[in-house]
Order: C-alpha cells, then sequence, then structure tokens
C-alpha cells in the first residue's frame, strides 16, 4: 500500500467537523434550521471530498487511517446518507428543544462511523467507536421518554462492557506483540502467529464490534434502542454503523490483522455469528407487532446477512459493502417513513398494524415503504438483491453453498414481517374511497415533508442501484468498491 | 431486433403512461392499458416477419457486451410461444378488468407491469436478468392479489409470495452456484461451461425445485388454489395463464440443460411428480364446491402433463409440455374469465348455489361448456394435442406405468362436466332467474380465447412448428432423440 | 357425379362449416335451420353413394384420400375412403338426414334448435371423421368427438336433473373406454411409429403376439365402451334421456356401432390373436343375451329399444368374435335401418301421447296406423322374420357363431328368441288393446312420417344386399344356411306367441306384485342390478376418495403443513422474543455467555495447534 | 504472567460486579474496574516487557495509550452518571432491575 499524508485521508472528516461546528454555533443562537443544514452541508461537503479521494487506490496514512478506493467511498456513502438523514430530519430537529445540537450530535456520530471504516489502528478504531457509541446514546435518549431514557441506559451498560472487552483485546495485542495499535505493527509484530493470546484477542475484538452491529448474541440493546429512540435517529443509527463497523471488521480480521489466522476460526467464529443472527432476527422478527421493533429484529438478521462475509475471507468485503449501502439506505428510508407517519397520524401506536391504509391514503410515503420493505427483502430491481447476490454469490463461490441457503431462506422468512407492513399498508385499511378525507382532520399535525422527500430520494438511490447493474453490469460496483 | 426488447420496454412505457395520464381516472387507465397491450401483440407479430412462427431465433440488440453485460434478450422456439400466449392474454386480461374502477391506474400499471415481468421470463438470455424477472413477477401479482382479491385475499397474498419466494431461494442458490462456479452469466454461456460445475446434482435439483413450486408440483401445490380463488379475474387469468408456465419453461430452459446427466436420473422423479400431480388435482377438483377453485386445482392436474411430458425426456414429450401449456394458457384463462363473470352476476362461487344457469345466462353457458369440454381434452379443442403427445410420449418412456394418468384424464371429465352440470343444468334457481346474460364487452375477451383454443386444437403445428429446433436441441442434450 | 368421392375430406369440413352457421345464424333462420342442418348428411350420403358406386364398380383399395402432418414428425392425420368407410357413410348419411326431417317435427319451434341442429351437424361431421381417418389418431379424433356430441344430445333439455345426469355417466362410461383406446394408440406408436392404418396393418405380422393381443384388447376396451358393451354398457339405458331422434341417430343407428366399425377396421389386429377374438366373443354373446332378458322387462319404450340395441350390438360382437367381421357390418347396416325405424316409431308415439310408459300407451293401431305399419316392420325385421332384413342379418350372424362355438351359438339362439319376445310384447302394448294415455293421439306431420316409411322400405329390403354390403365391406356374401334360419325362424315365432301373450296386460286390480316373477323382473328391469354395482364400487369410492384427498390429505396434511411451517415460525419468534426479558444484566449475561462460547468454539478449534 | 492473571481477576470482578450489582452507580463502578484492568493489562505488559514479539519503538507509546484510554474511560463514566441521573429522574430509582419498560 501507498502512503499518503494522514490530512489528505482525514479530509472528509474535517470538512465535516466545520459543519458540526457550525452546527453548535447556529443552535447556540438559537437557529435550529440553520443549524440541521450546516450539519447537514458539513457532511455532505465531506461526502464529496470522500467520493474525490475514491480514484485512489487504498492507502494507509501515518499508520493510522486507510483511504482511497473503496474505503473512501465507504466513507462517502456513510456521510452522505448521515446528510440526507439530517436534512430529513429537519422538521422533527426543528420542534425538538435541542434540534441544532441533536443535528451536530448526529453529524459526530456520521463522522465517527466514516472515520472507523478508514481506521487502520486499533485506537482509532476505539476511540472512533466510542464518539460514535456516546452520540448514539445520547440519540437514542433524546426522544425523552420513559422507555428512550431505559434502553439509552441499557444500550450504555452493554456497550460499556463490550468496550471493555475491546480494549482487553487491544492490550493483548498491543502488550504482547506490537510497538504500536496501528494495524501495520500489529500484522508485523505477530507475524503470522496464531498463540491462544491471539486468537482470545481475535475473539473480544470480534464481539465488541459484533455488539455495535448487533448481532446475535449481543444484539439485545438493539431492539430497545431502535424502537425508543426517535425515528429519525434510529434512521441515523440502524445502518450507517453498520456499514462503517462490518468494513473495519473486514479490513481488521481479514486483510490488516489477522490475515494468517487459520481461515477455519473465522469461518465458525463469523459463520456461527451469521447464522446465528439471521436464525434470531428473521423468527424473531416475525413475532413483532411494533413496526420500528421489527425494523431492529429485522436488522439484526440484516447482520447476520454481513458476517456471512468476514467468514469467507478478504475477497468478500466489496459485496458486504454493498450489501450493508442497500440496508442503511433501506433502514433509512423504513425510519424515516416512521416519522412521517407519526406526524400525520399522531394517533398512531407505532405497530405495523396501526399502519393500515397508509400506501393509500398517503401514495408516496407508500411508494417508499414498498421499495425499501422489497430491498430489505432482497428483491430484484432495488439496490438490497445486490448485496445478498454478491454475498451469497461469494459463499456459494467458496463452497458453502448451504450458508447461502441458509441466507436465502432467510430472506423468505423476512418477507413475513416486512410484507406484512406491504400488507398493513396497502391490504387493510377502511374503503379507499373515504379515507383521504377521513384522514385529513388532524389540524395540528404538520407533515413531516423533509422525512417523506428524504426517503424518497434514498428510494430512489435504492432503486437505481437495483436497476443500473441490469443495464451495465456490476462493473461499476467492482470499481468504486474495490478495497485494494 | 428492436422489437425483441420492445416486448419488455412497451408493457413499461405503459406502465408509464397509465400512471402519468391515468391518475385519479376510472376509464382512462383501462383504455390505455389496453392500448399497450395490443401494441404488444402488435411487436409480437411483427416478429413474425423475422421466423418467430417457425423457430427462428432472433436476438434482441446487442448492446455493448462490455458495458451491459446482462442485457441480453433472445426469443427462440422455446419462448416464442409462451410470448405468443403472453401476448393473447395481455388484451385479455386488461378487458377482464374492464370493471375495475377502484384504483383503476395502479390495477393497470400492474398488471402491464406484470405482463412485462413475464415477458422479460421468456426472453431473458442471461441468467442473471432472468432470475431478475422471475422475481419481479411477484411484485404486481403480490399487489394484485392483495388489493383487489376476494375476502381472504391479504393471506393468499402473504402465501402467495412467501411460498413461490422460497421457491426461487433455491433456485437462486442454484444459479449463483452457476453462475459464479462458470465465471458467466449468459445463458449460453453458462451451459456450455456447466461441465466445470463441481455439484451439478446439487445445481439442478436447487434450480428445479423453483420450477416445480412454480408448476407446481405435488405436494409444493398448495399456495396455487388459495392465490387464484382470491385473485382478481385479471389476476388469476396471468396466473394462470403465464406465471404457472415459467415453472415449466424454466426446467427446459435452465434445470435440464445445465445438467443433462443429472436429469436423467431425475426423469422417473419427475414422472412421479407429473403423474401423482394429474391424478391428485383431478382428485381435487372433483371434491371442490367453490369454482374458482375446481379451476385452479385443475392446473395442478393440467400442469401434471408438462411434467410427465418432460419427464420422457425426448422432443415428443417436450413438444407435449410446450402444447399442453399454451393450451392451458388459453383454457384456464377462459374459465378464470368466465367464472369471474359469473362471480360478478351472483357474488358467489359455490356450484351448490347455483344451477339452470344455462337457461339463465345462454350465451355464458354456450362459452362455460366449450371452456370445460376444452378443458377436458377434447379433439379439436387446444387441450388435446399436448395430452396425447404427452401421453404417447410419457407411454414410450415409461410404459405401463402412466395407466394411473388415465385415471386423471376420466376425472378431469368428471370434475368438468361435473362443473357444467352443477352451475348449467337442472332447474332453474329462482334466486338467479332475473340476472343477466353476460354483454357484448364481456364477450369479446371470451371469444379471443375460445378462437385461439379451436385454432390450436385444429392445428397444433402452429406450437409446434415455433417450437421443434430449440426442442431438439434440448432433446440432444437430454440424450433423447 | 362420383368425383365428389375425391373430396372425402368434405364429409367433415362440410358439417363442420353447418354446424358452425347452424349456431351463430340458427337464431335468423328459425325453423329453416333444420333445412339447413339437413345439408349435412345429405353431402355425406352423397359421398357415400359416390364412393360406393366407385368401389362397387370394382376399384380396389382407398379409392380416394390425404393426409398432412398434424402432431410432430409421424403423426399425420389423413382420410382415405374405401369401400368399408362408404357403406358406413351410406348408413350414417341416410340416417341422419332422416332423422334431421324427424327431428324438425319432432322438436316443437320453442326449443332451442340452432343448439339442437348444430350439435346434429356437429355429430354428421364427427362420424363422418371417424369412418373417413386413415389411421388411428383421425379415429380417435372423431371418436371423442362423436361422444361429446352424445353427452350435449343426451343432455339437450338440460333443466332436467335426470338428463344432465345421463349425459355425465354417459360421457364418463364411454371416457374409460375411451382411454383403452388411448392407450392402444400409444402402444401402436411406440411399436409401430405411426398410426396410419397401412402402417400399423402392414407392421401387424413382425410383431410379436403378446403385443398384438394387448393392443387388440385395448382397442376392444374401447370399443365396448362405445358400443355399450358389458361391462361398459350401462350409459346408454340412461341415454335415453336424450330427444328421441337422437336417440335413433346416435344410439341406435351409428355411433353405438362405431365399436363394431372399430374392430372391423382394425381387423388386421384384432383378426391376428385368438385370444381376443374369444373375448370378444364371450363379450358379446353374453351382452346379447343380458341386455335382451333386461329389454323384456322395461316399462318404458325407449328403455326396451335401449337394452335391444345393447343385445343386437352384443350379436354384432359375437359375430367378429367368431371372426366373420364382415357379418357383423351386415347386420350393423340392418340394424341401423330397424333400429333407427323402430326409434323413430317411438318417436312418433311419444311425440303423440306425450308419454315413454308402456302402460300409458296401447291401442295405437287405430289411431295411428302409418305409424303401426312401419312399427310391425322394424318389430319384425328385430324378430327376424323373413323375407326382412334382419331375419338376413341375423341368420348369417348365428351361424358364424354356431359354427365357431356351439355354446355361444345356443346362447345367441336364446337371446334371439327373447328378442322376437321382447319386441312384440312391447308392440302388443303399444298398438294392441286400449289407448290407456291421456288426449288424442294421431299421426305427425310430414317430417314424422316420411322418414318412417323410408326406413321402413329399407328395413324390408335391405336383406337382398347382401352382397353388395358384403362386396363393400371387403368380404363375401355367405349363402343361407337353411338349418340355422329354420331353428331361427322358429323360434322367433315362439318368441312371438309369447310375447303377445305377455303383453296382453292382467286384469285391473290383479295383484301384479305377489307373483312369483315380480322379483326377477325388477331385478332384469335394472339391468341385473349392474348399475348398483357400479354405483357401489367405482362411482361412489371414487367420489369419496376425492372427498377425502381434498378434505383429510390436502387441505389436512399438505396445506396444514406448509400453514403450520408459518405458525412455527412465528412460534419461534415469540419464544426468541421472550429472551428481551426487558433486563440488562439478562442481556449483559447473555454478551457475556456468548463471548465465553465463541472464546470456547476458538480454543476447541485451536486444539491441535 | 502474573500480570495477566491479576488482570484477568480483576476484569472478571468487575463483570460479575455489572451482571449482579443492583444499583446502577454499582454497576458503573465495575464498568470502570473492567476498563481499568484492560488498562492495567495494557500499561503492566508493555512496562514488564513481556512482550513475546516486536520492538520497542520509542519510549512511552504504551503509555501514552493507556493514558488514552483512562481518559476514555472517564468520558464513559460521565455519560453514564448523566444517563444515571437521567434515570434516576425520571423513574425515582436506581435499581437497573426495576428497569424493564422496554421489551419483547
Amino acid at each position: 500500500m501507498e502512503t499518503v499524508s494522514l490530512a489528505s485521508a482525514f479530509a472528509p472528516h474535517i470538512v465535516a467537523v466545520v459543519g458540526v461546528a457550525l452546527a453548535i454555533m447556529a443552535d447556540a443562537f438559537g437557529r435550529r434550521a440553520l443549524a440541521v443544514f450546516g450539519a447537514s452541508a458539513g457532511l455532505a461537503g465531506g461526502a464529496v471530498v470522500a467520493g474525490i479521494a475514491h480514484g485512489r487506490p487504498a492507502a494507509i496514512s501515518g499508520d493510522l487511517a486507510v483511504s482511497g478506493a473503496g474505503f473512501s467511498v465507504v466513507s462517502a456513502v456513510v456521510l452522505g446518507l448521515a446528510a440526507v438523514v439530517v436534512i430529513g430530519s429537519l422538521g422533527w430537529l426543528r420542534s425538538t428543544p435541542s434540534g441544532g445540537g441533536l443535528a451536530a450530535l448526529a453529524a459526530v456520530v456520521a463522522i465517527a462511523a466514516a472515520a472507523i471504516a478508514q481506521g487502520a489502528d486499533l485506537l482509532v478504531l476505539l476511540i472512533s467507536l466510542e464518539a460514535m457509541a456516546v452520540g448514539g446514546y445520547a440519540l437514542v435518549w433524546s426522544a425523552r421518554t420513559e422507555a428512550s431514557t431505559e434502553a439509552a441506559l441499557k444500550f450504555f451498560v452493554q456497550g460499556a462492557v463490550a468496550t471493555s472487552l475491546f480494549v482487553l483485546g487491544l492490550a493483548i495485542l498491543f502488550g504482547m506483540y506490537g510497538a504500536s495499535t496501528s494495524y501495520v505493527w500489529l500484522r508485523a509484530g505477530m507475524a503470522g502467529m496464531t498463540a491462544p493470546p491471539v486468537t482470545t484477542a481475535f475473539v473480544l475484538i470480534a464481539v465488541a464490534l459484533a455488539y455495535k452491529l448487533g448481532a446475535f448474541p449481543f444484539h439485545s440493546w438493539a431492539p430497545d434502542a431502535f424502537e425508543s429512540a426517535p425515528p429519525h435517529a434510529s434512521a441515523l443509527l440502524a445502518g450507517i454503523p453498520k456499514l462503517a463497523v462490518v468494513v473495519a471488521l473486514m479490513f481488521l480480521f481479514t486483510r490488516a490483522v489477522f490475515p494468517y489466522i487459520d481461515p477455519t476460526i473465522a469461518l465458525w467464529v463469523f459463520g456461527a455469528l451469521a447464522v446465528a443472527s439471521m436464525a434470531f432476527g428473521v423468527f424473531g422478527g416475525l413475532a413483532q407487532r411494533s413496526y420500528t421493533r421489527m425494523l431492529a429484529y429485522s436488522g439484526i438478521a440484516q447482520v447476520g446477512y454481513a458476517l456471512v462475509a468476514p467468514a469467507l475471507g478478504a475477497p468478500a468485503m466489496m459485496a458486504v459493502a454493498v450489501l450493508l449501502i442497500a440496508y442503511a439506505a433501506a433502514a433509512a428510508v423504513a425510519y424515516l417513513i416512521a416519522g412521517y407517519v407519526r406526524s400525520v397520524r399522531p394517533e398512531w401506536d407505532g405497530t405495523i398494524a396501526g399502519l393500515a391504509g397508509v400506501g393509500r391514503s398517503h401514495p408516496l410515503a407508500g411508494a417508499a415503504l414498498v421499495v425499501a420493505m422489497f430491498s430489505l427483502v432482497g428483491m430484484p430491481l432495488t439496490a438490497g438483491f445486490w448485496g445478498k447476490f454478491l454475498v451469497f454469490g461469494m459463499a456459494v463461490s467458496a463452497g458453502f453453498w448451504w450458508l447461502a441457503l441458509v441466507g436465502v431462506l432467510a430472506s423468505v422468512v423476512s418477507f413475513g414481517y416486512y410484507g406484512a407492513v406491504l400488507k398493513a399498508a396497502y391490504f387493510e385499511g377502511a374503503d379507499p374511497g373515504g379515507q383521504g378525507a377521513a384522514d385529513s382532520p388532524a389540524p395540528e399535525t404538520t407533515p413531516d415533508v423533509p422525512a417523506v422527500t428524504a426517503a424518497c430520494v434514498l428510494t430512489l438511490v435504492l432503486l437505481g442501484i437495483g436497476v443500473a447493474p441490469l443495464f451495465i453490469g456490476l462493473r461499476w460496483v467492482a470499481t468504486l468498491l474495490s478495497f485494494a | 431486433m428492436l422489437a425483441v426488447d420492445l416486448l419488455v420496454a412497451v408493457p413499461l412505457l405503459g406502465v408509464a403512461a397509465v400512471i402519468a395520464l391515468g391518475r385519479g381516472s376510472a376509464t382512462r387507465p383501462r383504455a390505455i392499458a389496453l392500448a399497450f397491450s395490443v401494441a404488444f401483440t402488435a411487436v409480437f407479430a411483427s416478429l413474425a416477419s423475422a421466423g418467430v412462427l417457425t423457430g427462428t431465433a432472433v436476438d434482441g440488440i446487442r448492446l455493448a457486451r462490455e458495458a451491459f453485460p446482462f442485457w441480453t434478450l433472445r426469443i427462440d422456439g422455446l419462448s416464442a410461444p409462451l410470448l405468443a400466449l403472453t401476448a393473447v392474454l395481455g388484451p385479455v386480461a386488461v378487458l377482464a378488468s374492464w370493471g375495475v374502477r377502484e384504483k383503476a391506474a395502479a390495477h393497470h400499471a400492474l398488471l402491464l407491469g406484470l405482463q412485462a415481468s413475464i415477458a422479460g421470463v421468456f426472453l431473458a438470455a442471461d441468467v442473471i436478468l432472468l432470475y431478475v424477472f422471475w422475481e419481479a413477477v411477484l411484485i404486481p401479482m403480490y399487489f394484485l392479489i392483495g388489493v383487489w382479491g376476494h375476502e381472504d385475499r391479504r393471506h393468499a397474498a402473504m402465501k402467495f409470495f412467501i411460498y413461490t419466494f422460497a421457491g426461487s431461494a433455491f433456485m437462486l442458490v442454484g444459479i449463483l452456484t452457476a453462475v459464479f462456479q462458470t465465471g458467466h452469466t449468459g445463458l449460453a454461456e453458462v451451459l456450455d461451461s456447466a461441465f466445470v460445475l463441481g455439484q451439478p446434482t446439487l445445481v439442478f435439483w436447487l434450480i428445479a425445485a423453483g420450477m416445480l413450486v412454480k408448476i407446481p408440483a405435488v405436494p409444493v401445490h398448495t399456495w396455487l388454489a388459495d392465490a387464484h380463488v382470491e385473485a382478481p379475474t385479471a389476476g388469476s387469468i396471468l396466473l394462470a395463464g403465464v406465471l404457472l408456465k415459467m415453472g415449466g419453461y424454466g426446467l427446459l430452459r435452465l434445470a435440464l440443460p445445465i445438467a443433462p446427466e443429472v436429469f436423467e436420473a431425475a426423469r422417473p422423479i419427475l414422472a412421479v411428480l407429473g403423474g401423482v400431480g394429474i391424478f391428485y388435482g383431478a382428485a381435487l377438483a372433483l371434491a371442490q364446491t367453490d369454482l374458482k377453485r375446481l379451476v385452479a386445482l385443475s392446473s395442478v392436474s393440467h400442469m401434471g402433463f408438462v411434467l410427465l411430458g418432460i419427464s420422457a425426456g425426448t422432443e415428443r414429450g417436450f413438444a407435449a409440455a410446450m402444447l399442453v401449456m399454451v393450451s392451458h394458457g388459453l383454457v384456464a384463462p377462459l374459465l378464470f374469465l368466465l367464472v369471474g363473470q359469473l362471480y360478478d352476476r351472483t357474488h358467489t362461487r359455490d356450484i351448490e348455489r347455483f344451477s339452470g344457469m344455462g337457461a339463465t345466462l345462454p350465451r355464458w353457458a354456450t362459452l362455460f361448456t366449450f371452456a370445460a369440454l376444452a378443458s377436458l381434452g377434447l379433439p379439436g379443442l387446444s387441450g388435446f394435442p399436448g395430452e396425447f403427445l404427452a401421453v404417447v410420449a410419457g407411454f414410450g418412456a415409461w410404459s405401463y406405468s402412466i395407466v394411473p394418468v388415465m385415471a386423471g384424464l376420466v376425472l378431469a371429465a368428471a370434475y368438468n362436466l361435473r362443473a357444467v352440470k352443477g352451475t348449467l343444468h337442472g332447474e332453474i334457481a329462482e334466486e338467479w332467474a332475473e340476472i343477466s346474460d353476460i354483454s357484448a364487452g364481456d364477450l369479446v375477451p371470451a371469444v379471443v380465447l375460445a378462437a385461439c383454443i379451436v385454432a390450436l386444437g385444429v392445428w397444433p403445428m402452429f406450437v409446434l412448428d415455433m417450437t421443434g429446433d430449440a426442442l431438439a436441441l434440448i432433446a440432444a442434450l437430454a440424450g433423447g432423440m | 357425379m362420383t368425383g365428389i368421392a375425391t373430396y372425402g375430406w368434405s364429409v367433415v369440413a362440410v358439417p363442420l362449416v353447418i354446424a358452425v352457421l347452424a349456431a351463430t345464424a340458427g337464431r335468423v333462420l328459425g325453423t329453416r335451420v333444420a333445412a339447413l342442418a339437413a345439408l349435412a348428411p345429405a353431402w355425406v350420403f352423397a359421398v357415400g353413394v359416390a364412393a360406393s358406386a366407385r368401389v362397387l364398380a370394382g376399384e380396389e383399395g382407398a379409392i380416394a384420400s390425404g393426409s398432412v402432418e398434424w402432431l410432430g414428425a409421424g403423426l399425420t392425420v389423413g382420410w382415405a375412403i374405401d369401400g368399408l368407410t362408404a357403406l358406413m357413410l351410406l348408413v350414417v348419411g341416410l340416417v341422419a338426414f332422416l332423422v334431421v326431417v324427424f327431428s324438425r317435427g319432432y322438436l316443437g319451434p320453442g326449443e332451442a334448435l340452432p343448439r339442437y341442429f348444430a350439435v346434429l351437424a356437429l355429430f354428421t361431421g364427427a362420424m363422418s371423421a371417424l369412418l373417413v381417418a386413415d389411421g388411428f389418431l383421425g379415429l380417435f379424433i372423431g371418436w371423442e368427438l362423436v361422444g361429446v356430441c352424445s353427452y350435449l344430445l343426451i343432455g339437450y333439455w338440460f333443466t332436467r336433473p335426470e338428463a344432465s345426469t345421463a349425459a355425465v355417466k354417459a360421457f364418463l362410461t364411454t371416457r374409460v373406454g375411451d382411454m383403452g383406446l388411448l392407450l392402444a394408440l400409444a402402444l401402436l406408436w411406440r411399436e409401430v411409429g405411426d398410426l396410419s392404418y397401412t402402417a400399423v396393418f402392414a407392421a401387424v405380422p413382425g410383431m410379436e403376439a403378446s403385443t398384438v393381443s394387448t393392443i387388440g384388447l385395448l382397442l376392444l376396451v374401447g370399443a365396448v365402451g362405445k358400443s355399450a358393451q358389458f361391462p361398459l354398457h350401462i350409459w346408454l339405458p340412461d341415454a335415453m334421456e336424450g330427444p328421441t331422434p337422437v336417440s335413433a341417430l346416435i344410439h341406435a343407428a351409428t355411433m353405438v356401432a362405431a365399436g363394431v366399425f372399430l374392430l372391423a377396421r382394425a381387423w388386421p389386429v384384432v383378426g391376428a390373436s385368438a385370444d381376443v377374438q374369444t373375448i370378444i366373443l364371450v363379450l358379446g354373446g353374453f351382452t346379447a343375451i343380458a341386455a335382451a332378458g333386461s329389454a323384456g322387462a322395461q316399462r318404458d319404450i325407449k328403455k326396451v329399444l335401449a337394452y335391444s340395441t345393447i343385445s343386437q350390438l352384443g350379436f354384432m360382437f359375437a359375430a367378429i368374435g367368431a371372426g366373420a367381421w364382415v357379418v357383423a357390418m351386415f347386420h350393423l347396416v340392418t340394424h341401423a335401418a330397424f333400429k333407427a325405424l323402430l326409434f323413430l316409431g317411438a318417436g312418433s308415439v311419444i311425440h303423440a301421447t306425450g308419454t315413454q310408459r308402456l302402460d300409458a300407451m296401447g291401442g295405437l293401431l287405430k289411431k295411428m296406423p302409418l305409424t303401426a305399419g312401419t312399427w310391425f316392420v322394424g318389430a319384425a325385421a328385430l324378430a327376424g322374420i323373413p323375407p326382412l332384413s334382419g331375419f338376413f342379418s341375423k341368420d348369417e350372424v348365428l351361424h358364424t357363431v354356431v359354427g365357431a362355438d356351439l355354446g355361444w351359438g345356443v346362447m345367441l339362439f336364446a337371446a334371439s328368441t327373447l328378442t322376437a319376445f321382447y319386441i312384440t310384447r312391447t308392440t302388443v302394448l303399444v298398438f294392441f288393446g286400449s289407448y290407456r294415455g291421456e288426449g288424442v293421439p294421431h299421426e305427425g306431420g310430414w317430417d314424422l312420417r316420411v322418414p318412417l316409411v323410408v326406413l321402413a322400405a329399407f328395413a324390408a329390403a335391405l336383406g337382398f344386399a347382401g352382397g353388395p354390403i358384403a362386396e363393400l365391406a371387403g368380404g363375401h356374401h355367405g349363402e343361407i344356411d337353411v338349418l340355422v334360419a329354420s331353428i331361427a325362424t322358429a323360434l322367433a315365432v315362439l318368441g312371438i306367441a309369447v310375447g303377445a301373450v305377455s303383453g296382453i296386460r292382467p286384469k285391473q286390480g290383479a295383484d301384479v306384485t305377489k307373483l312369483a316373477f315380480v322379483g326377477p323382473l325388477r331385478w332384469a328391469r335394472n339391468g341385473w342390478g349392474f348399475d348398483e354395482i357400479v354405483r357401489q364400487t367405482v362411482t361412489r369410492p371414487a367420489c369419496a376418495t376425492a372427498r377425502v384427498l381434498d378434505r383429510v390429505v390436502d387441505r389436512g396434511v399438505v396445506d396444514r403443513s406448509v400453514e403450520g411451517v408459518g405458525a412455527l415460525a412465528r412460534l419461534v419468534g415469540r419464544g426468541y422474543s421472550a429472551l428481551q426479558s426487558g433486563d440488562t444484566q439478562w442481556y449483559t449475561t447473555l454478551l457475556g455467555a456468548g463471548t465465553v462460547a465463541l472464546l470456547a468454539l476458538v480454543a476447541y478449534l485451536g486444539r491441535g495447534v | 504472567m502474573n500480570l495477566l492473571v491479576v488482570a484477568m481477576l480483576l476484569f472478571s470482578v468487575g463483570l460479575y460486579g455489572v451482571l449482579t450489582r443492583r444499583d446502577l452507580v454499582a454497576v458503573l463502578a465495575s464498568i470502570e474496574v473492567m476498563l481499568g484492568s484492560a488498562t492495567l493489562l495494557l500499561v503492566g505488559l508493555g512496562a514488564t516487557g513481556e512482550m513475546i514479539a516486536g520492538t520497542q519503538v520509542g519510549g512511552g507509546t504504551v503509555e501514552a495509550t493507556g493514558v488514552m484510554i483512562i481518559v476514555l474511560a472517564a468520558a464513559e463514566a460521565a455519560i453514564g452518571l448523566a444517563l444515571v441521573v437521567a434515570v434516576a429522574r425520571r423513574f425515582r430509582t436506581t435499581r437497573i432491575d426495576e428497569l424493564t419498560g422496554v421489551k419483547g
């Protein structure tokens, strides 16, 4: 790998941080909308800067960060998605007391996620994870309800334990093998050893990252957090961190630090987590009545699909990036729609059944919901298909057809709950003729236009990624998301 | 030729047109949809000049392979009859839903979308594209059943989707294996290098599983009855008419050529599935009191002939399968159309409640009798050539083992005539004495289908001319003759 | 004129076109639709005449033919006219023409005439297709089509539940036989690779004996179904629910004779197996006597004729079984004439009295002399009274059967006696004594009378045409066997005498239920109870099986297990959901336990290192 | 090796505390113990030179890392306490086992 300057590697983050600073200042003057725009603009600017860097081959800067190629693309996607979600939360943030600060916080979470995706040093990774986690606790809490307070606390307690495990793993590696926490040095220090301390550290760090992903059995915080957090916050927290963490995990485990470890260990550890997460997520999702809680469970299953990739090794990195980009966008749409429905139907109890007739009364939101749900299922014509196609394709080409089969069948089961959403939105509900009229008398509510707009923008992205490859192949994916 | 691509593009343009121009109107969407579905038929007819009707393969416009690797469309003898079927059923489905006024734009947009996807399935010459269209079919069907269906439509829509999606899941893994092990996605390339497959048996059965669910073979058929019963008429028409054909088509197009030696070993299993389907489906149909369910289950029986024909492993058997598919693609839609028209007038499908409708609805009764006779395989109508050929080919392959199939044929006569007897015959029911016979508008789609049924029955070579070369190639692969 | 035989395919095409015209334009034509429909059999008859003339003029083999590939390589459909076909075309054309004429008067203007006549024309075309086919495939197509015409016409008065049931029964029963024929075709295709008669017959000598026997047996199954032979005869008595002219045409003269025609046509196959012939003889002989017995016990004029038809077809089968298919064809022709005559006569009576019940008739001799006169001709012909046609043909049948198997010959003599008995009994009940019905019966219009007269002429005279008929059929006409003829005639007279006595009704008030023969009589009337046996052993179990498959297997097991998987998934989900107790420390424990589990897994995997 | 044992013991004690102590503040303290034990291990390993491989590049890297982690732990404690305060205000309790409102 070549080297480029550290400043260049962190340029997107620096641009985004400027936006955060702007947001905090604007918030201080009570200009919430400006704060939101500032944070969003900073993120968008960071995304653009990161996007520009994608043409460069991957390069390690000062042993701390990796940038260029797919790493920069993932950063760009993380920041760009966050920009859309933040601007899509405008309606909610304007009406929330500390809205400007929350916008800044959301931006911090995104920046931390981008840093995670680009980290090449355990300490950088740890600090980014912490920053993201702290922002996450606060965002969950920001709903200011009993549930969100409770969920935030639980999130925190488990998060702290996971962090401890990470630190323990770091200590073992650093203390025993490295002269530094940077991947480059660690790998040199270990020099291909598979001694028990190495594998122990492997497991500890894997668990910490799996916790962030919400993989079974480290998932317990996720349903509580995503259900109780404001939907706009969940839109940010559900997908973007997963994308970043999985890229970090792939880089760390399959290329940078543990590439020499016995592949069967990676296969079994991640394969077991993958299958367990799929099984838990899809079946757990079936039992849910709350829409956002169902999405949280389904997220566990999605993590299961993603964890197939590290079980397969480095070649699957591109595939899993596609999978999680699609997931992050679709999950953002799904949660944003929840925010939108809450604004137009204040009486909504948050259940899936409560979505009855939404597709008819609010066609735009309905359409976004349709695309998001089909993308989450992995139906062709949406982005979700290509993610699963590539990941399971990698599994098959590595000979693990049964892993692919489990994954695909889990997708089938997942339609049980994703389809239930569509069923509620389109098949249920009062007579379609009177629905629109009966729904309108709710004068004090204003529809969350930014949320539905953002959802639609992301929907178009999902469709675009879904359809474009049919015409132009997956070549562009391969070039964009090469991590070499 | 551009026309090949237009077969997918025209209905998609129709979707856009219906949404753009038809929103908010109850009647405009159907006119637009009819125009576009007729345009589809016209495009297909224009392909006749390229020799499609005599089995010439025609490629879609060749885009730069480098830039457009998946977009490969091709008509050949195997797909041409099924596309012809789609071309006939498109306008029929639109006409059958002429009375849909509730959210008409969405309904017709979905119909056209369904048509585009189905055409795509039959046209795709790339396995990934094939799979994409294959799954895309589910989406409009899901909504058609779920939104415009009958009482239990929600459950039926979910069941339909999950069940057939589960079938496709196996198929996807099979396709993934083929793609990632051969390193190609183009159908021809994949098949050419299929010998590299490490586990051909696995690949075959994974792919075949998807097909068998779609056909559907017993015992994975139970999605069908619910979906058919609850679907709106147009949905049933396309479901029975072309969706089920995807299974038989897929077996011949993909499963067999990708692993011919596995197919050879699998033939007895396919034969048993087909034979059981023929008998079991017919027996179930005999026991139904719901007219629509009866027709739905008769599909299981008819599609059993497809499996039986394919299981023979010979060109003749494959020809039988194709003939049965095309025929069933005309007869079942006609029956569903008629049952739908009856339901529109009586709001029931219960055979026990009907009596003497032959006197009340003479025009409808004539058509229904006609359709029932076509369904039981009367010579001169489209059902006979295929079933006859299937029996001949099946006997050639399996000898006297196919005698149970004969029982299925007798049962076919029994359930069809029972349906006729139950609804049309007997003393005139006072309950329905006042209802009006079908209108001229109702007649149009029915007569179109009836004409096709007669035409195919009188001259089955219409299909065989198309399929000849393509089937000979497949049969050569299968080692038959 | 004889050139029209060159366009043999037209015997199919012309009636089909007429059928379509009648169906579509029938409403406009009114009663004139009958005239349109009459063109169909007229054309068939014309072609038959032309072809017969050419055959009788000495042309050998098929005088004209053509074929086209219809179902892929080798599976052709074609037509060919030879003497046998020409003979049958004559029969079909003539009887159908007369039936159309008769129907014009029989069915009032209020009836659904377009439907009726369209199907009649369709039947003519289908029957012709069966006859002119040059191979088994074409024959099968016509075979099925005549079956469906029969179905449609039996169920003509579909608002009557009995008619509808009878129609379905007829179709299903014959369909069972058709499956045998279909299987024969499949077997022939496998063995020969060609279904045309010439190819098949050429291949027969090279086949294994068992294969030939199998093919013959399967063909026989088809013939038994169509020609209402035991055990597939049960549909024919019920088929009398159809309009009487239809019974005359389809269920007496033509369609039911198709089985005989098939066996005659396929003689090179059937005749190549002695076993098959023996079976045919046994079936035919048994059917002949059993049905004749039943006919004697009927109370419905059409049922008498229906059982009589079954019985007479049995005679023909017996003849074929005895190896004399030419004789069978001779009897087929004469039977077509006199049985069509009897049916039309019955139709005339029914038209006049409005009933089919024999006990509501009587004394019609004076009221309907023409009908009575022609009926007597038909009845005498059936009974085998010289010099009427039935005498000659039956004599030949008896002669050949006696020659082949004396036992069955004796049985046929008995059947022949019974025949004379039941037809005399019926005649007496209908035409003699006093009128027991309602209204004032009288002769119908010209359209009812003319066919009777024409048929009576044929029924009387056809016996002397044995030579040409045999020549057309492709065989030789035998001499009268004086001994057999004498015995048969004597027995016929005996039968007539007994029948005449039995036809005289017991005095009013006599308690007939006490009589010893009432029980067996009822047994005989119900077709020896065979119908009930079939219902109990086939129909009911089949329906019950279907119900069980539907309710228990399909909904109960297959579908329930599908739905069960869904329910199970939900249950599992609920169990998982219960893991989420809300207790943070439990969550954290899970986290810790997961970590330990993974550490243990890794330690286990790394144990070898 | 003693160092490793001590660190693991401490870590286990902390984990045990997190899993069993009902009071939130005690749980927080236990978390600090876990983080502390990890830091101890890190610094200890660096200081005692129990490294198996690798070379010491410039002194103080390990210590610097240790300090970073301690700062991190402090930040962790800060937000933790803030959450505990919020919980205490809203639920009028600091018992962790009474916070089971969200589940399923």
